[in-house]
Parts: structure tokens; sequence; C-alpha cells
């Protein structure tokens, strides 16, 4: 049972928030049809010209009344409100943290496109092909203005801001093509820059990436970039420069110059890119020059992409 | 114009040349200066308005462009936030009456008055210089970094508009504050002032408190815009999150400055019309407060998915929960005040009733967009359009037409004709029923706001709501219509025509040019209509 | 006074005595002070997050302004806060030559002051750091630094624009007393334009640390 | 000139002076953190002197004086959870 006009219900969150939502109709629905009666009944009952008893109770009744009436409109929409709050809240922190096995899928919006690129290489626009029962996490980044990737079938949406990665993610339960809108106003088009999440099962998913395998994955591209800007000159084997290993570094804690540590994660990887004196590895000089605006925001993701992939090696040399 | 008795020294009466208008100090005749001026800008507004929802009859942007509709429905939210509904009731109903209520000869500061009104016109100048060389095209919200860097219409022109009538804001809001604290007739204590001055009184501190951030935020912005350096744009280093706080730190207290004062009004009409003091009137003046002060802390519920920490969202979420209790609290207390009234339905009473439930409609959808959960697929969807516009319209705007129609015959002398007054009630609030209330179901399906053009499945209701924006459109036009007709053909007003309370009824109609002939003196509690005297009055004037 | 006079001429002054007109213009002062802090305010919240955003790169560019000047303008200012607030204790026993002496020591304390900014502003100019006019900071912390003398012009131009027009003031004031001596209000509107000149000097007491002294170990 | 009237005023500007060196010569000492909180208190104290003795609060009505504190806690409002908000988010 949902609200009418609402969209299909089409991820785990859905029906929870779903679930909110009437229960907040309701309350406010009973709320507010209680008022209106009162309104009515008040205005028909003591209208001018009819003769209903305008005596008041005299003053000390009238006001211990008052009194316990005020309190109890105070305290009891406090508590029903503190609840609602509890409730959209902890719905809220739960979906926060995308699970750690989610399958990663990077977002880059422009303006009036969205471009979509999976690990394995396949890349979309305006499109997202997304296997159900899966739990998938798009981490995003614009390269204009604020945008926003809303999928009111999943009742997810979160702004998509430039020099910046926010992440967003679901689980689709139902197979099917659900709408995709940019919910952020970003210029001209902004109501033309829409999508399409196509939801497979796991296995046509699976048959879907095969048949669209003819372009190498984000690690491999990654890796001729990594060629291409010669970060290879002092990250790689054999390199003149001192420079923190790679190899091993996403997902450890670094320890930084000047004290504290930092995760290695997306945002670190991306930061120490393109502002590479913002946070400096421990142990190390600040000589490495900043890439902003040499590496567009897709090749970065790959660059990324193939450094998370050397996670998984031993750090070769010191 | 205006047959005033010779000899008499009513504000009207004394000379009608331009000069006099234009050089007036006398806060009732800046009131009309001010009236007349947001009257033509709700107009301009509404035009844009009508032209939306024309437009937004067919999924397909088929009648404008995508950048004339991105234009249209900025201005439609510049000239209607800052050019209409902020000054709306403080500048008209607000500067007319404060002095009157309180037993004022004027404002504190007369000169400074009319000083605000020409930054208002001043202003005015520069918003409409920007309409008419091309319009701007980025929401009335100005979010960097589209602002600054990818919008390429005149936002500088349109941010330095509205920057300028801030100080008009800001000096009228000053302006009331001292005068209600300095010059309140003997006797009047703070307890027996009426609800509209405890509203002007809170208001005014909103306005010196908060304008001043959105003053230099959106200097901030003009200078990064110009000179391309700044602590906005991310691609610079800068924030934009940083803009969206300091922006909403001010426009959300902007969206109290426009309620707070029509709740003062339908304190006022719904006490006249229902001849019952206000329920609970101590708890009304401290809710009024509590809205005013609370409303300083909430502001990040407008950006739980911009990019906002999750633990600032949580903060601003239940405070703005703690905001709602004190807006719950007066419609409770409105319902109250009509228990064993005397009602009669005379139009700013139907204003009133109509403010109270729509205002209701806005409040409680708020309690939808404060939750975190449910804000993630609301918010930016028609759901928050129709949440500000039933606070706004169907609140503020409906407020003000009610108080224009109460307080007529005090300002012009002059009674309107009350069925032609009832009929124009009565539409607008179907009107803007049918035009406001699919767009909560247009919301809730998922309609993204500021869409030009819009997928197949919300046609139904957009139909809908623009045949509702036909009426509403319409609705609007009939007051002129007949304000202007009383003006020259309306019964004569006696100084009392409501038998309401409050010292602006103790003084002829139109008042005085020095609006007491004898100093008042107030030794009674406000909205005496249970009191021998009031009921007398009624009994022979009926 | 023949009687229609009195009824010709209505009495629309809102006050009734001096005292509440006193008072009046007071309050009226300071809430006007209260919006000028928080005016002020937008910047130093700025400053605050800009700071937290870019720690490094603001000491080191807070190590490019000049320490020397910057303290001596403080000390200016301070001490023109001292000259104003004694032409408005002269103006209240209506001392005519006192107040103006004072008043002259104020405005040209002020001029002073500006005069220091503007020389300051040529250096850094010459030293290219000026914001968007070809700014050169070393790559390492450049985003960073540019923010930091974005904010640093931003906030002493304003801080300037409000001490010229306090000048301003001061200087018709004075002009106005030596022409025609003490009026009704001039002790009151003295004192209100002391008070405006001491918040301009409190705002500078909080923008010096933040653009001259912080992290200048 | 010199009278007893103005004795405060000058009192008070010697104290601002003695602050001004004092905040000066703290912050080239490498103090670390300490140095950002005793340049602010020492700017807090200065201004306080500034409002007590040459802008005579005292003489103004209470109003006056909840009026200076609103305009310094809204700053401090704005300031407080702007930076809380830009501190959590950990970017």
């Amino acid at each position: 049972m949902k609200l009418p006009f609402l969209p299909e219900a089409a991820s785990v969150l859905a029906s929870k928030v779903d679930a909110l939502l009437l229960a907040v109709t309701l309350m406010t629905g009973i709320v507010a049809f209680g008022v209106v009666v009162l309104l009515v009944v008040f205005t028909i009952k003591y209208r001018r010209g009819t003769d209903a008893s305008r005596e008041f109770a005299p003053e000390p009744v009238r006001r211990r009344v008052r009194r316990r009436m005020e309190i109890a409109w105070i305290a009891i929409p406090l508590l029903l409100f503190i609840a609602v709050f509890g409730w959209g809240a902890t719905l809220y922190f739960d979906h926060a943290a995308p699970p750690p096995n989610a399958l990663e899928i990077f977002v880059v919006a422009k303006q009036w496109m969205w471009k979509l690129q999976h690990v394995t290489g396949q890349r979309e626009i305006d499109e997202l092909h997304v296997p159900s029962g899966i739990p998938v996490k798009l981490v995003m980044t614009a390269q204009d203005a604020i945008h926003s990737f809303f999928v009111p079938a999943f009742r997810v949406k979160q702004d998509v801001l430039p020099g910046r990665y926010t992440i967003l993610w679901f689980t689709a339960t139902a197979p099917g093509e659900y709408d995709l809108f940019c919910a952020e106003y970003c210029g001209t088009d902004h109501s033309r820059m829409l999508g399409k999440i196509v939801v497979l099962e796991p296995a046509q998913y699976q048959r879907w990436l095969e048949a669209h395998n003819a372009e190498p994955t984000m690690a491999m591209r990654g890796e001729s970039l990594f060629r291409q800007f010669g970060c290879g000159g002092c990250h790689g084997a054999h390199a003149a420069v001192r420079s923190p290993p790679l190899e091993g570094l996403f997902g450890r804690q670094v320890p930084l110059r000047g004290g504290g540590t930092v995760l290695a994660d997306d945002r670190y990887l991306r930061d120490s890119i393109l502002l590479p004196q913002k946070e400096i590895a421990a142990g190390y000089d600040p000589v490495m020059p900043s890439f902003a605006g040499q590496i567009s925001d897709p090749e970065l993701l790959d660059l990324i992409a193939y450094i998370k992939s050397l996670a998984a090696k031993e750090a070769a040399s010191p | 114009m205006i047959h005033a008795k010779p000899g008499s020294s009513s504000y009207l009466g004394a000379g009608m040349t331009l000069r006099s208008w234009l050089t007036t100090q006398d806060h009732k005749r800046i009131a009309i200066l001010y009236a007349l001026s947001i009257t033509v800008f709700f107009f301009i507004g509404g035009a844009a308005a009508t032209l939306i929802r024309i437009e937004l009859a067919t999924p397909a942007g088929d009648l404008i462009s995508a950048n004339t509709y991105n234009k249209l429905f900025t201005m439609h939210g510049v000239i209607m936030v800052w050019f209409f509904l902020i000054p709306s009731i403080p500048a008209t109903l607000g500067n007319f009456l404060v002095p009157l209520m309180i037993g004022a000869r004027d404002l504190a500061f007369p000169r400074l008055n009319l000083a605000s009104w020409y930054l208002y016109v001043f202003g005015a100048l520069f918003t409409l210089a920007a309409l008419f060389l091309g319009g701007v095209d980025t929401g009335w919200t100005f979010y960097t970094p589209f602002s600054t860097t990818f919008s390429d219409t005149h936002v500088i022109a349109v941010v330095t508009g509205v920057f300028i009538v801030g100080f008009s804001s800001i000096l009228t809001g000053l302006n009331f504050i001292v005068t209600i604290h300095k010059l309140r007739a003997p006797g009047l204590i703070w307890f027996r002032l009426p609800l509209f001055i405890w509203a002007q009184y809170a208001t005014s501190v909103i306005l010196v408190l908060a304008t001043p951030v959105l003053a230099m935020t959106l200097t901030l912005l003009a200078i990064e815009r110009v000179l391309h350096v700044g602590i906005f744009d991310p691609a610079l280093g800068g924030d934009p999150l940083l803009f969206q706080h300091l922006f909403w730190f001010y426009s959300h207290p902007a969206v109290y400055i426009m309620i707070l004062p029509a709740m003062g009004v339908v304190s006022e009409i719904l006490a006249c019309f229902a001849r019952n003091p206000i329920f609970g009137y101590r708890s009304m003046a401290y809710a009024i407060i509590a809205i005013a002060v609370v409303g300083f802390l909430v502001w990040g519920h407008h950006m739980f998915v911009s990019g906002q920490s999750m633990y600032a969202g949580m903060v601003f979420s239940i405070l703005s929960y703690l905001v709602a209790v004190p807006s719950a609290i007066k419609v409770f207390n409105w319902t109250a005040t009509l228990y064993k009234g005397t009602i009669s339905f005379e139009a700013p009473m139907l204003y009133a009733l109509g403010f109270i439930g729509l205002f209701m409609m806005g409040g409680m959808t708020g309690l939808f967009l404060a939750a975190l959960a449910l804000d993630v697929h609301l918010t930016d969807t028609y759901f928050v359009v129709a949440h500000f516009h039933y606070i706004m319209v169907g609140g503020a705007v409906a407020a003000y037409l009610g108080g224009i129609h109460f307080w007529w015959p005090k300002v012009t002398g002059r009674l309107y004709p009350e069925r032609w007054a009832q009929f124009a009630a009565i539409l607008l609030f179907f009107g803007f029923n049918f035009t406001f209330f699919p767009q909560f179901l247009l919301g809730i399906a998922g309609m993204p706001r500021r869409y030009h053009e819009y997928a197949p499945q919300f046609h139904t209701l957009n139909v809908l709501s623009s045949a509702g924006a036909v009426i509403l459109a319409t609705g609007y036009l009939l007051p002129l219509f007949y304000f202007a007709w009383s003006l020259f053909h309306g019964e004569r007003a006696p100084a009392n025509p409501w038998h309401a309370t409050g010292l602006e009824w103790s003084v002829p109609s139109p008042p005085l040019v020095e609006n007491f002939a004898t100093a008042p003196v107030v030794n009674s509690e406000p909205y005496g209509y249970r009191s021998q005297r009031s009921r007398r009055a009624v009994a022979s004037g009926a | 006074m023949t009687h229609d006079t009195a009824l010709a001429a209505p009495n629309t002054d809102p006050f009734s005595d001096p005292r509440q007109r006193r008072d009046a213009s007071d309050l009226g002062m300071w809430l006007f002070l209260t919006t000028e802090t928080l005016f002020f305010g937008v910047l130093f919240a700025g400053y605050v997050i800009m700071r937290a955003r870019f720690p490094h790169a603001f000491a080191a560019a807070g190590r490019h302004t000049d320490f020397a000047l910057g303290t001596a303008n403080t000390a200016l200012l301070l001490t023109s806060s001292l000259c104003m607030a004694l032409a408005v204790a002269t103006a209240e026993v209506n001392r005519r030559r006192a107040t103006l002496i004072w008043l002259g020591a104020t405005a040209a304390l002020g001029i002073a002051f500006l005069a220091i900014k503007g020389f300051e502003y040529h250096a850094e100019y010459v030293e290219h750091l000026v914001p968007a006019l070809d700014f050169r900071f070393d790559a390492r912390d450049f985003r960073g630094a540019e923010i930091f003398f974005w904010l640093y012009f931003v906030m002493t131009g304003v801080h300037a624009l409000h001490l010229t027009a306090g000048v301003a003031v001061v200087v018709l004031m004075a002009a106005r007393l030596a022409r025609s001596g003490f009026g009704k209000q001039t002790p009151l509107s003295i004192e209100l334009a002391g008070l405006y000149w001491h918040f301009v000097d409190i705002v500078w007491i909080f923008v010096y640390p933040c653009l001259y002294l912080i992290a200048r170990s | 000139m010199r009278n007893a009237r103005a004795r405060p005023y000058v009192l008070a500007w010697i104290a601002l002076l003695v602050l001004l060196g004092l905040s000066a010569g703290s912050s080239l000492l490498a103090l670390g953190t300490f140095n950002l909180v005793s340049n602010f208190a020492i700017a807090a104290l200065k201004a306080a002197l500034v409002v007590i003795v040459f802008m005579h609060i005292r003489r103004s009505e209470r109003t006056v004086h909840v009026a200076a504190a609103a305009g310094i806690v809204w700053l401090a409002l704005l300031i407080a959870l702007s930076l809380s908000d830009f501190l959590a988010r950990g970017s």
C-alpha cells in the first residue's frame, strides 16, 4: 500500500521510503482533517445570528483549561515530530554508506548529458545498465555546474558537484527501464538532461557486458594514461625520483607530513593528482607538479581505476 | 480624486501634487507609495508565472524557448520574493499601521522611511533594466558555479538590484524596531500590543539580522563573476556549498519575513470577525518570537542532497522540526479563537479562514521535507514548489489581501463592495488549490523543478495546474477593479466600520496627518471584543 | 503664535522630548552597527572556512603581508578612536575649539591609515600579489594563496570604503561646527558618528590578526 | 586641555596599544595553535575596551546591549554551523 502517483518502488530503499511517506501523510492528514472539521463546525455553529451559547467559563477555569490544551498541543506535535525525525534520520543514516562489495560505476555529469563508465571498460551516455539484486555504487563528479542524479523509481537523489566526488548507491529490485532526471538547475537544457536506468537480471547483465566488451577496461585505459602523462617517471618501478609507491596504496591509511593520516580513497587520489601539495605523504618532498586542467574527468577516473588495480600488488620498491 | 472634506487635515487632504507625494515623510503616504510599487511588480511576476503555466500545459517545450523559460522562472522568483513578498505587508500595512496601532505620530525616523522607498525604487530600476536587457537565467537562488561562470545573462544587474533593495528592507526593519521600542503610547506595555505589532517587530528583527548577510554574499558573487577569482567556484579552489550556506542563512529567515506579518494580520482579522479575544494571546506572541529566532537555525534543510555532510543534515533536520512547533501552536490557537465566537464572513474573514487552511497545508508538507529520507526523494521536485507556494501564495498573499480589505476603509475612507470582494476571495481560494494541489502529486511522482519540458506521465496533472493558474490570474485582477471603483463611488467609511478594537480604529478614516489629535492612553488588554463597550458598539451599530 | 498656525502646521515630530530622541537615535545607530557586524561577518565566515580548506597556503600567503605597516596602521586607528572619543566628550560640553581639534585629528589619522593602506596595495601590486592581475605565487600553494589575497583585498577594501565614509562624515561635521557652531543636535550627531567610527576600528581590530598575525611565526 | 574626564579614554588607549604590542609580539614567537587563540582573545579584549570605554555602551539602554550581542551571536552561529558542516564533510 503506497501513496497514489508515486512511481513504482524499484529499489530496496524505495519501499522503506514509501512506508515513511505514507505514515507522515496519514499523521498530517488526520491532524489537518481534525482542524478543518473544527473550523467548519465552529464557523457554522457560532456564525452570527445563531443562538448557540457564547458564555465563557469563569476566567480561572478558562485559564486552567487553556493552559492544559496549550501544553497538549505543544507536547504532542513535538513528540510526533521527533518520532518522524528519528524514522527519517535512521532510514537516511542506514542508507548513507554503500556496502563494501557494491559494484562501482563512475558518472561524469556534463552540461546536459550523463557519461557513465563501467570498471570493465563499457562506456554509456544517458543510459546505465545495472544488474538487479546487487548493490550499485555510483561515484559521481561534474565537469561544469552542479547537477543532480535523480532516479524517482529508486527514491534516490544526490547532487553532483564539480571538483568533488559524491556517492549515490542503490540496489535495484525489479528489472525494467526507469527515468533518470537532472534535479539541480544547470542551464539551458536542464530539462533535456535525461537518461534511462536499464535494470537487467544478473545473467542478462553479464551477457550485456560481454556483448559490449570491445573497449579496454578502465584500468587498462588508466595504464596508458599513466605512461602518457609520464607518471612512471617518478612512480614507476626503477624511477629516478624518490616518490610514494602506488602499489598497495588504495584503501590504506597514508601518514601525512606534519602529522595525521588520511584514507587513500577516490577523493585522496583525485586531490593528489590535481592538488598534490594539499596532503603530502610523510617522508617525501612536495615536488609533484599539479595536473589540474590537463587531465579530463573521465581520464582521471580511468587513472584512479588503474591505481586501484595496483592495490593488490606488493610494493615493489621502497 | 478623493473628495476630502475641505478644511479637514486628513493625510490625503494635505495636497495631491506629485511633489507632495514624492517628498512626503508621512508614514501613511509612504505606505501607499509602496503599495502602488509592489502592485506593479506583483503583476509583472504574475505575468511571468502565467506564461510559465501556459508553457507547461504541454510536455514539449513548444510555446517558448528553453532560455526564455529559464529567464521567466528566474524573474518570477526574483520579483515575487524581493519586490513583492518581502516588502508586501511590512512596507504597506506595516508602515501605515505601526504608528497608528501604538499611538505614535509617525515612525522614529521619517526621513529614513522615505529613503527606504527610494532605495526600493532604485533597486527596482536595476532589476527592470536586467529584465529588459535580456533577463537572467540562474534561478532566484543564483547557485554557483553556474551563476559565476556558466551563465551569460545579466546576473550582475539583478544582483545589484537585489543588493540595493536589501537595504530598503534593513532600514525599514531598523525603523520599526526603534519605533516599537520608543514610541508606544503611555500604558501600552508589550503584552497589550496587538499581535500585528508583535509580528512586525519579529519580522524587523529578522530583516535586520539576515539581510546584511545576503547583501555581502551577493557582492562576493558579483566580484567573483567579474574577476574570476573567489571563494565559491570549485574550479578556482572555492566551495559552492559555502555560497549555499551563506545564501540560505538569509533565505530561510526570509521566508519567515514573508509569513510572520501575514500571521499578524490573520490574528487581527480573526479576532474582529469572530468577536472573540485571541485564544492564548501570550503564547501566540511567544510563538512569533520563537519562529523568528529558531528560524535562523534551520537553513541547512535546503541542502540535504547538495553534498552537505550527513551530520549537519541531521542537526538541521531536528532543528527544522523544532521551528514547526510554534507554527503548529498558532494554527491551533487560531482555531480555538473561533470557539464560542460570533462569526461573520466578510471578505477579510474569508481570507483569514482560507489562510489557516492553506498555511496549515503548507506547514505540514514542510514536515515531509524536513525528514531526511523523504527529502532525498522530494527535494528539487514540484513537491517543494507546491510547499512554498502554499505558504507564500496561500498564506502570505491571502493574508495581504485580507489585510488590504480589512484596513481599506481606514486607509482610503471608503468602503469596498462586499459582494464582489467575497466572490474574489472564494474564487482565489479555489483557483489557488486548483493550481497548486496537483503540484504536490507531481512532486511525489518525481517531476523535477524548473523543467521547460517534462516526461509524458506528468502531462494530465500539469494541465490541471495550468487551468487552475488561469482562474488564479483572473481572480487577482478582480480586486484591482473594485478597489479602484470604491475610491470614487465607494460608500464613505466611518471611523470603525468593523467595530474592531485597536488604536487605529479610534481615529477618523482616513486618519489625520498627525494621526492622533490628543495623545491616546491605553489601559485595556488587546482584543477586548467581549468587553461591554464593544458589545454595545456592535449592538448599536449593527 | 496665532491660533490657526498651530492648526495649520500639525506637529508630526514623533518625539515629544529630546531624551527620547537621543535614546532612539542611539538604539537606531547600534542596530545599524549590528547589521554592519553581519555584513562584515560574511567575510570573516568566508575567511574561516577558506582557512580551514587551505591551512598551509594561508600561512604561506600570510607571511607576504607587510607586518610592520599592518601593526602601525592598527596603532593609528586605535589612536584615531581615542581622538574621536575625546571629540565626543568635548562636544558634550559644547567646547567648540577642542572638538574641532579632536575631529581634525581623527580625520587626519583616518587619512593617514588610508595612505598607508594605499602604499601597501602598491607594494603588493608590484610583488604580483593581486589576484586577477597576473597573480604569481609558488605553484605549491597557488590556489589557496590567491584566495587568501582575494579575501585580503575584499576585507581591507570594504573596510577602507567604510573608513572613507567615516572620514567624510567627520570632516563634514567639523566644517559645519566651524561654520555655525553647536546646534541643538550637534553633540548627538557627533556621538553617533563616534559610534560608527569606533565600529570601523573594531572591524580592523579583527581584520588585523586575520591577515597579518596568524601563523606569522 | 587635559582634564579628569579625558583620563579614562587615555588609559584605555594606552591599554589598547599595549595589547597591540602583545599580540604583534606573541605572533612572532612559534607558539603553534596557542598563537591563534591568543590573537583572537586579545582582539576580543581590545574590542571590548573600545565598546565599553570609547562607545560607553553602559550609558545606553538594555535593548542596545541586546542588539550588540545579537550581532555577535548571529555571526558566531553562521560561522559555527557552516564550519561544522565543512569539517564534518571530511573533504
